[in-house]
């Protein structure tokens, strides 16, 4: 019998292994993998490379991740935020790379990965200091940029519901990264707010089908969510 | 020479709201152009995207009843309206890159006369850098608005021969809206469509220091 | 009021020019919008490039307008099928031109073309005669050939329920092609079992958002359904 | 010299099913390949994929109960098991060609020893060319398998130094499971893991004429 069911964050993150590329899925307060970030911080995994949106705010998450001093490099888009203090502070000090990627290539390069793709002509940033010393091309009258995929070896995303074989769906705007995420990664871990029966999900409603999904972790408590801003 | 008649915020973005039209699909930028769903009248049905994974985005809701996991791209509470829909990232983006999206407004840096973009980056050495999907919604767009005041605080033009900021995309902004002029650009340069009340060419001539077309 | 629905086939169709690029949704019998062919071939648009899995089977369908001669083009993965003698006859006398397409590389490209994309690097056909005479590239220790999107000026598909903001859900594996030609078509036209009110789909199993989608015409019968094989 | 004892088509189905461990994603290819799912045992969970759209891909329907929008790559109504889903040709392509699916044991017209495919089209000049998604399956998923009698009808080795017909994929059969033997491709060669019960390597080396390693 198939079951991905896994009963706790500490035993799903046990497969993050040091220098391991991890995604991590999110997008504001909606979607952050928040208990898996934490048991990640316990499990102590360190050289990461971070693939996400953001690079963390405020002192848990990501955040907490880069000020244990785990993170080599973070890959993303919006690094700046109010209260990004310690990527701000890591950065300066040169503790940590970053790669910034705009938000749609992010995206377009993560589904690529799970995709199967080489390389993608994207028309974002051609012209731009994101853009120097990459490859472009002119096809059809517009200027593109050769961008590859990212791939990671891990992803930490959250659902909204799951069964034992991996189907998941979202909720609102907490889906963001999540599927193509799921798709990118070797082994991407989900934490639900709850396990359902297999079948209890509508097989036209199941947003990331479970052959992309290794691991899932009920987590009740949300104890973080509407606090962030 | 700065003290000349303006058009206030929420008249700029009225002024903006008038030039959507029926059953557009607008990504409203993060800052200033959001003031513009406010005076999208409720029977002028017009769609708001927001690249962070929804369509149909609705107002904000009461204090209180906000829902963490309904945020827009500025990281606010939001609501979705009936008719709306959620989707993940790539398909987000695909929206915006694919042209879907009918009308993009944006803040900005500086513009060019002929399109060009600088909002992301101020170029300062020290400046930790966040881009966001900025450059995405800049050259995504079927056509790419940008609003905005045409001065800073001290006076320098932000309407510019050519953008010393770093450049978020290049030839992308059709149109500017700002506090004194609407300001069509294109590969042939800026030509003033719409003068602000009590602002006269010459004026915006004197303000600016790039070469103006007219009519 | 944003109002999608148009009440015949044949209105919807007056949407084909001559000469235009003609995206057909469907897999074998699920997911051809077999009334809407009605309709164009009706209407009498010629000169057509038709992308589509199949170059049509049986006396119905594409086969049909293959048969009144309105296809210039066809771009399709699985051309030859025990019944598909419009095609074979119009390709023998050179009456057609063929741009066979792996599967896999013809959902990539339509898909690609949704999203803006100038090219993608694929990893199918590599070595093959389907890929003579493309550019073609190693990336990571694996050969891709660079593809480019394929678009259409008007996209055909069938789904399930639609909405007057042209929101859809499909069923079951008529879901096919019908998602990702919406997208690439800059006029996608999609026939429905049934028009519903305004927030009666859920916004979290909405699979077509409106804003790919330009008209939505009911059509009840679905008279050679279960018909083909 | 083509009388050696073979492998029924169903004993050889069944012993693909053997090596297909539980919790593989596994495409079935059209043709011989779909007997294999006959012989995975209901308590081994196995999940079946076509590419049409669907995963959880169950039997046949009962006579009568078709459902001619659930059906299979090779257009046959199928049924979909609980913990199923459906999603589009894009994904659906993305599973395959992302390398989500584990094993992928297809029908050959010929293969090589170091694993390149042909079974998508002839040769021949006046044949209508078909590729639906062979050259997808092929290079596509973790491992590649091939189903098939290793002669022909006529007694010619389907196994070959080189192809001689269209390729499908270059270097993508990792194993090939016939009626003779079960042999391992590879960059190196040919080397093979099994016979069928009467034959000998001997005789495999005869009827095909490569070169075959052992053991």
């Amino acid at each position: 019998m198939i079951d991905k069911k896994v009963t706790n964050c500490a035993t799903a993150v046990r497969a993050v292994n040091d220098g391991a590329a991890v995604m991590i899925g999110g997008f504001g307060t909606a979607g952050s993998p928040d208990e898996l970030i934490d048991a990640l911080i316990e499990h102590g995994a360190r050289d990461l490379t971070i693939i996400s949106n953001n690079a963390g705010n405020g002192d848990a998450g990501i955040a907490a991740l880069i000020r244990e001093g785990r993170v080599r490099k973070i890959v993303c888009s919006f690094p700046r935020q109010p209260d990004s203090h310690h990527f701000d502070a890591a950065w300066r000090a040169g503790a940590i790379e970053l790669e910034l990627v705009p938000q749609g290539n992010l995206a377009a390069r993560i589904q690529a990965a799970g995709a199967g793709l080489g390389a993608i002509f994207t028309p974002t940033g051609f012209g731009t200091l994101l853009a120097e010393g990459k490859e472009t091309r002119r096809i059809d009258g517009r200027d593109y940029v050769l961008e590859y995929p990212i791939h990671a070896d891990v992803a930490l995303i959250k659902a909204y519901r799951g069964d034992r074989w991996g189907n998941l769906v979202y909720r609102k705007t907490a889906r963001n990264f999540g599927p193509i995420m799921a798709m990118a990664a070797k082994h991407a871990i989900a934490q639900v707010s709850e396990v359902v029966e297999l079948g209890a999900l509508d097989p036209e409603c199941v947003v990331t089908p479970g052959i992309f999904v290794q691991a899932v972790v009920p987590v009740t408590s949300t104890q973080r969510q509407g606090l962030a801003a | 020479m700065n003290d000349l008649p303006r058009l206030t915020r929420q008249q700029l973005a009225a002024r903006v709201a008038q030039d959507i039209p029926e059953g557009a699909y607008v990504n409203l930028g993060i800052g200033l152009p959001t003031l513009i769903a406010n005076y999208l009248p409720p029977e002028k049905d017009v769609i708001l995207q927001s690249e962070n994974g929804l369509i149909g985005m609705g107002p904000a809701p009461a204090p209180g009843e906000e829902d963490w996991e309904l945020i827009n791209a500025g990281k606010q509470a939001v609501t979705l309206r009936t008719g709306g829909a959620f989707f993940h990232h790539a398909d987000s983006f695909a929206m915006m890159r694919g042209g879907h999206i009918d009308i993009c407004v944006l803040g900005a840096f500086q513009v060019s006369v002929t399109g060009d973009l600088a909002n992301w980056h101020t170029g300062e050495p020290d400046a930790i850098p966040a881009v966001g999907g900025a450059m995405d919604l800049a050259i995504g767009a079927k056509r790419t608005f940008v609003m905005m005041d045409l001065l800073t605080r001290s006076g320098e033009s932000k309407l510019v021969e050519h953008c010393t900021y770093p450049l978020t995309g290049i030839g992308c902004v059709s149109r500017l809206y700002s506090d004194l002029a609407v300001i069509d650009l294109s590969p042939a340069g800026a030509r003033v469509v719409e003068l602000a009340p009590g602002v006269t060419i010459d004026d915006l001539r004197r303000v600016t220091g790039v070469t103006l077309g007219e009519g």
